[in-house]
């Protein structure tokens, strides 16, 4: 293998990765706070690309984006509000197959809106056949666009959970849920913060990702399953696990290429994963100490 | 209860007036089965659009002989199970005439039986080649050969001297059928097939792969063999990889929403297909000019959204059923018939000769080899 | 004795049905019925698992797909190519092979369906060990990412090989004698005889479930349901009877696969896909997890308006507000919902605010 | 030979030493007791006797068997049966379904023989609810028999967890606080029954905090203290003993 292509397929690898990672982040943030895994996160994805797109008929994008993601937000806190607040110390069980079924409804009332078509925003900088060489391999400047924005995501996010107020209380939530609510805590509106702020990052990989993935009613599955498998992989809740593994993820799906048809790559990321679930449920980056606490 | 009563009577009224009617005009019930939901809504989607389109039309003109068309169409998302349950439902239920559909291959090949059993003619709206290979009496499918968009492919590459080529397709019925076309066929034309590589129908980047097959030296030129989105990624991520050997996509690209979605990389991408993508650009004299045009005008205007040749295969499929119906009335048997005595008919898929060995009726000729030019479509005329 | 005393009145629902049809003419609906039982069959194997042991499985198309797939493709591909080989022989000598003409007039040599079910069944059987022994350790999350995730593969492996035919899935499959004079498959004329062989096969599932669920080894699985560890402690090795349950519906899964097959005539990936492994579970639980009858009524009708299409294109939709509505406002199923108890809620609370208006 | 014999056992978590180096042996035909304060290590201790989890070093004996890495099902199929401190009943199965579980190791029939009724099940079946009903008779609650279990008073859940406990025919019956929960009367009446269920040959191992009660019916008693043995004796001499006045009544 030539350098050139083993930085072409590092940098595909990496673009891959790096939307996994963030879906996976969006896993996560909602698990920490209520011990639920939404499995509707992809919708959020979807939604933001499809609302971003409507929206640029009527204004320039940098506003259409940012609109966008403040109306997946709206929605995320409805779906909590209607589907999850209510409901008292729930079964897993239960919380999964209402997840999935507002996966299911989200996606129906996104093709009743905007049918089954295929779209996508604009390239932000140049158009389909722009190009950076890098190396000797060349790549879209929005490759470069979904890292930098990806890893802004992730910086940010630190940076709320770490220094702001309410972000300290959304970990005391994630710590201990009944504690925070002794310490006047109101964990409920945790919740709901958890869901728009996973909401709002999806929305937004929604929207950087639409001009490479283009965005459909029916992403969203897909996404969430890939998105949930390096959240698992990088250890449930963890964030930096969730970037290390989805870019790992990645990686090693663009390498694949190489050796095994395209037509099993899919087979064979989630092989990987069922194998390392057996021998390392707490995933490949998750504390041993941690997951002795949690229930698999 | 005398509301109840009055309501009942008028109920009862309601229902003899539907009943009587037959007497002086009757009502002919036709199904259709398509995937206007699920994995392969960008087939059925435009296809029901189509259908109810054209039978509005059809029943404002008064419908074929004074006789009005009543359309059942039924939502198979693309599910063989679902298509069966359907298939026998509209034959045995609804009594339709005749079924048009399914969009997919995989859906059709598992009905076929049905029909035939049921001496039901089919009209299928998928590409593959076993569906009328070998014939079967009252299965006809309205999209052009696989085989021949193959052959016009490979006409052109041998006329521009490309002698190795890389083939990349979809995972879907279409794309499977393709390849294995290609693949059978590549040998008549000298061409040799160095790459070969399956994607997701639900792919959203394929930059890996692309690089895969440009490291390998040998490759002149790429056909893409799909009819999902993913066609258009194909395109863009070879021109972002700074690889300009000619792209060459299957009839299934025939749709302008790819087109706009592969923006800029989709200058120049060379594919094969019917003539209703280029209806204006078409001499005077051609057969299927006025069809076309019209179909384009009244679709576009009542959908607003572009016409596709998707949606073409089942415009062909119900002008050949209705034309059959002219000639053959109400009866299974004489519908078929009728279909299989159609000769220089035009429809947007081409002019259709069929025959009791050729139940697909179009020839080589059916195909325009078109290259996409400033974000349109027109004829491609060699370099 | 008496749980088939139970599913007598069943019997003469089913009974009832075809003459009720017959009599109306409008026998058509046996074969969406006939569809359903096989739907249900596999339901009310994932009841067990789901509602008495207590373990998701958002996979189950994938033993299903498995059962249906390889009996389509061992009695329809053709082993001409591998006759010389040690298997195929050994096959042959067992009389397991049948030879033929395919479409093309080309000579075929294929499995007999008999032996292609046994062979399915017990693949998918064998396969539901090989992974219920790692996978049945996990739990919550884990466990649903697990079977979901073998689901995909199955899926996937389906949707790759050539030998399943891709996309297109297989056709041509041939009935499925079972004995002389009565065959599974989907001819017109053969209606009526598969209606009966559907729902015999269903009520024996029925009440091979209904015995397990009144023995030492349903009050074991009932017990793991209600307190696990309680469980472990009365000497019920629960890793081992999770594991039977596993196996015991994707045995269920398998057969109901293989006989949908030859009665469809063909199988495609659609049947192996995610959401039809979320269709099983959202039935599951509106009938009520741990309730075989609520769960094999719902098998019944909710398949039999989908294949209908009752629903139109909001079949998915359907689907999703039902599954949500149910976990939402009755999480233990839609029987359970207790309609005198909530008519007197209303009316109390009338009279209460009738009350104190005055 | 003891029945149970406990060999320095050991359980830490992270830095605490829950269970400290415990020794004692049980003989068969006794009662024996293990007291001592909240947080003493009585139910840890418990745990590791059953199986539940692992000790981190010492022994287990029973009936002069090692139990080191047996599951709980397997130390229930050695014959030794046990109660939970906070009742576990099986939700959703009548008092005699629970009971009937309970006969689980004295039974046989598998998946398949159950599957198809198969006739050699009938006898066994007929067996198991036979010898449950005379459990429930025992613990005099047969009259609640198909009451579902979760739904019937504190003290009869207790009977019955007692009851389904006695249907695994144990050697030796490991009660985890058998009085938690219940008045002075229940009290009582628990400390009857357990005398009777010693008088029927099976030896008792209790953990308990209720004084009274453990007075009353103990052959033996064990008390701990912040994980370690402090005292073992007889009932009236534990009373005698200083350390365990000091940590019952306090320092003053």
């Amino acid at each position: 293998m030539t350098l050139e292509l083993a930085i072409q397929y590092l940098m595909a690898g990496i673009t891959y990765g790096s939307i996994y990672a963030i879906v996976a982040i969006g896993f996560n943030i909602i698990y920490n706070t209520t011990g639920i895994i939404n499995f509707a996160q992809g919708e959020f994805v979807m939604f933001g690309g499809m609302i971003a797109i409507t929206l640029l008929n009527f204004m320039p994008l940098p506003i259409a984006i940012f609109l966008a993601v403040a109306i997946t937000m709206v929605i995320g806190a409805l779906i909590e509000i209607c589907f999850i607040r209510w409901l008292k110390s729930p079964s897993v069980l239960r919380m999964i197959i209402i997840t999935i079924g507002i996966s299911i409804l989200s996606r129906e009332v996104a093709v009743h809106i905007w049918g089954e078509s295929i779209r996508s925003l604009p390239y932000f900088v140049g158009n389909e056949i722009t190009s950076i060489p890098i190396l000797g391999a060349r790549i879209s400047p929005q490759v470069l666009w979904v890292v930098l924005v990806s890893a802004l995501m992730v910086l940010c996010l630190g940076i709320f959970f770490k220094t702001t107020s309410v972000g300290r209380e959304m970990r005391a939530c994630a710590a201990n849920r009944k504690a925070a609510t002794l310490c006047g805590i109101n964990t409920q509106n945790m919740v709901t913060l958890s869901f728009i702020l996973s909401a709002g990052i999806g929305a937004l990989a929604g929207c950087v990702m639409s001009p490479i993935t283009y965005s459909q009613y029916d992403m969203g599955t897909g996404l969430a399953i890939k998105g949930f498998t390096v959240a698992i992989l990088g250890g449930l809740g963890s964030s930096g696990g969730a970037v290390a593994a989805g870019l790992l993820l990645g990686i090693i799906e663009a390498f694949s290429v190489s050796v095994v048809p395209l037509a099993f790559q899919d087979a064979i990321s989630i092989a990987i994963l069922l194998a390392i679930l057996f021998v390392r449920p707490q995933g490949l980056f998750g504390s041993k100490e941690a997951a002795g606490l949690k229930e698999y | 209860m005398k509301e109840l009563v009055s309501k009942f009577l008028m109920a009862v009224l309601a229902i003899s007036l539907f009943v009587v009617p037959g007497a002086w005009a009757e009502t002919i019930k036709v199904g259709a089965i398509l995937a206007v939901t699920g994995g392969a809504s960008f087939l059925g989607g435009p296809e029901a659009r189509t259908l109810e389109m054209l039978v509005d039309e059809v029943n404002s003109r008064g419908g074929i002989n004074g006789n009005k068309i009543e359309l059942i169409i039924k939502d198979s998302a693309a599910s063989p199970e679902k298509a069966i349950s359907f298939a026998k439902q509209l034959i045995e239920e609804e009594k339709v005439l005749a079924i048009i559909g399914p969009s997919t291959s995989g859906e059709t090949m598992k009905i076929k039986n049905i029909c035939e059993q049921a001496k039901t003619p089919l009209l299928s709206c998928a590409a593959a080649e076993v569906i009328v290979k070998p014939v079967a009496a009252y299965v006809f499918k309205t999209p052009q050969k696989d085989s021949f968009a193959a052959q016009k492919i490979f006409m052109e590459m041998n006329k521009m001297g490309i002698s190795k080529i890389a083939v990349l397709a979809g995972n879907t019925g279409f794309g499977k059928a393709g390849k294995g076309q290609l693949l059978k066929i590549a040998p008549e034309f000298n061409i040799e097939v160095v790459e070969t590589e399956v994607y997701d129908k639900k792919s959203n980047d394929l930059s890996a792969v692309v690089a895969k097959i440009k490291a390998n030296k040998d490759v002149q030129a790429v056909v893409n063999w799909s009819i999902v989105p993913a066609q258009a990624i194909v395109a863009k991520n070879m021109r972002q990889a700074g690889w300009d050997v000619p792209l060459f996509q299957s009839h299934g690209f025939g749709n302008i929403k790819y087109v706009e979605a592969a923006g800029a990389a989709a200058e120049g991408i060379i594919f094969p297909a019917g003539r209703l993508l280029i209806a204006d650009s078409l001499t005077d004299d051609n057969p299927q000019k006025g069809l076309l045009l019209e179909y384009k005008k009244n679709y576009e205007e009542k959908y607003n959204e572009p016409v596709s040749t998707f949606g073409g295969h089942a415009y062909d499929a119900f002008t050949i059923l209705m034309a059959a119906i002219a000639e053959g009335g109400n009866d299974r048997d004489k519908v078929r018939a009728a279909v299989e005595g159609l000769t220089n008919f035009a429809g947007t898929g081409g002019v259709f000769n069929f025959s009791a060995e050729d139940h697909n009726g179009l020839g080589l000729d059916a195909f325009q080899m078109m290259t996409v030019k400033d974000g349109k479509f027109v004829a491609y005329t060699g370099k | 004795m008496k749980k088939l005393l139970s599913i007598l009145p069943l019997l003469v629902v089913v009974i009832g049905v075809h003459l009720l049809t017959s009599a109306t003419d409008t026998m058509y609906y046996l074969t969406q019925m006939t569809m359903s039982a096989y739907y249900s069959l596999l339901i009310i194997g994932l009841c067990v698992l789901m509602g008495y042991a207590g373990q998701i499985s958002l996979g189950h198309a994938g033993f299903f797909a498995i059962g249906g797939y390889l009996s389509a493709a061992l009695t329809t591909r053709s082993l001409i190519p591998y006759q010389d080989t040690l298997p195929v022989k050994l096959l042959d000598s067992a009389g397991f092979l049948l030879a033929g003409q395919d479409i093309y007039g080309d000579s075929l040599l294929v499995v007999t369906p008999w032996a292609a079910c046994i062979i399915a069944v017990v693949t998918a059987a064998l396969i539901a060990v090989a992974i219920g022994i790692p996978v049945l350790k996990l739990k919550g999350h884990y466990l649903a990412m697990a079977t979901l995730g073998f689901g995909i593969i199955v899926y996937r492996v389906a949707l790759a090989c050539e030998y399943f035919g891709e996309a297109d899935g297989i056709s041509e499959v041939p009935a499925f004698m079972l004995f002389p004079g009565l065959s599974v498959s989907g001819n017109f004329g053969d209606r009526v005889s598969n209606y009966y062989i559907a729902w015999g096969l269903l009520l024996i599932g029925m009440v091979l479930l209904l015995n397990l669920m009144d023995s030492r080894v349903g009050r074991a699985l009932r017990g793991i349901h209600g307190s696990e560890e309680a469980a472990d402690a009365m000497g019920v090795n629960t890793a081992r009877f999770k594991l039977q349950t596993f196996v015991l519906s994707a045995v269920f899964a398998a057969i109901a696969g293989v006989f949908l097959t030859h009665y469809n005539g063909g199988i495609g990936p659609s049947e192996a896909g995610v959401m039809k492994s979320v269709r099983y579970v959202a039935i599951v639980a509106v009938g009520g997890m741990a309730n075989l009858w609520g769960t094999l009524l719902m098998g019944i009708v909710l398949n039999f308006l989908s294949l209908r299409g009752v629903f139109g294109s909001y079949d998915d939709a359907v689907f999703g507000l039902i599954l949500i509505l149910i976990m939402l406002f009755a999480p233990n199923g839609i029987l359970s919902i207790n309609v005198r108890y909530c008519l007197k809620q209303l009316t109390g609370r009338n009279k209460q605010d009738r009350e104190g208006e005055v | 030979m003891a029945l149970l014999e406990v060999k320095q056992l050991h359980k830490r978590f992270g830095g605490l030493h829950a269970v400290n180096d415990v020794s004692f042996q049980v003989e068969p035909g006794q009662i024996k007791a293990v007291i001592g304060p909240n947080g003493a290590g009585k139910t840890t201790l418990f745990n590791m006797i059953s199986g539940t989890f692992p000790a981190t070093s010492g022994a287990v004996l029973f009936q002069g068997r090692e139990l080191r890495g047996k599951k709980p099902f397997q130390v229930a199929s050695l014959g030794m049966a046990r109660t939970y401190q906070n009742i576990k009943m099986f939700s959703g199965m009548t008092a005699l379904e629970n009971v009937m579980v309970g006969r689980h190791v004295q039974s046989h029939a598998g998946f398949l023989s159950s599957m198809f009724h198969m006739p050699w099940t009938w006898k066994e079946e007929l067996d198991i609810r036979e010898k449950s009903m005379e459990l429930l008779a025992l613990l005099e609650i047969e009259e609640h028999a198909h009451t579902e279990a979760a739904s019937l008073a504190f003290g009869q859940q207790r009977a019955v967890e007692l009851a389904r406990a006695l249907a695994l025919e144990p050697t030796l019956l490991l009660l985890d606080e058998p009085a938690a929960g219940l008045n002075i009367y229940e009290t009582a009446e628990v400390g009857r029954l357990i005398t009777k269920i010693r008088d029927l040959g099976i030896t008792v191992l209790l953990v308990e905090h209720d004084m009274s009660l453990v007075m009353d019916i103990s052959d033996e008693i064990v008390v701990l203290c912040f994980g370690e043995k402090i005292a073992e004796d007889l009932p009236t001499a534990i009373q005698q003993n200083p350390e365990v006045i000091k940590i019952y009544l306090g320092e003053e």
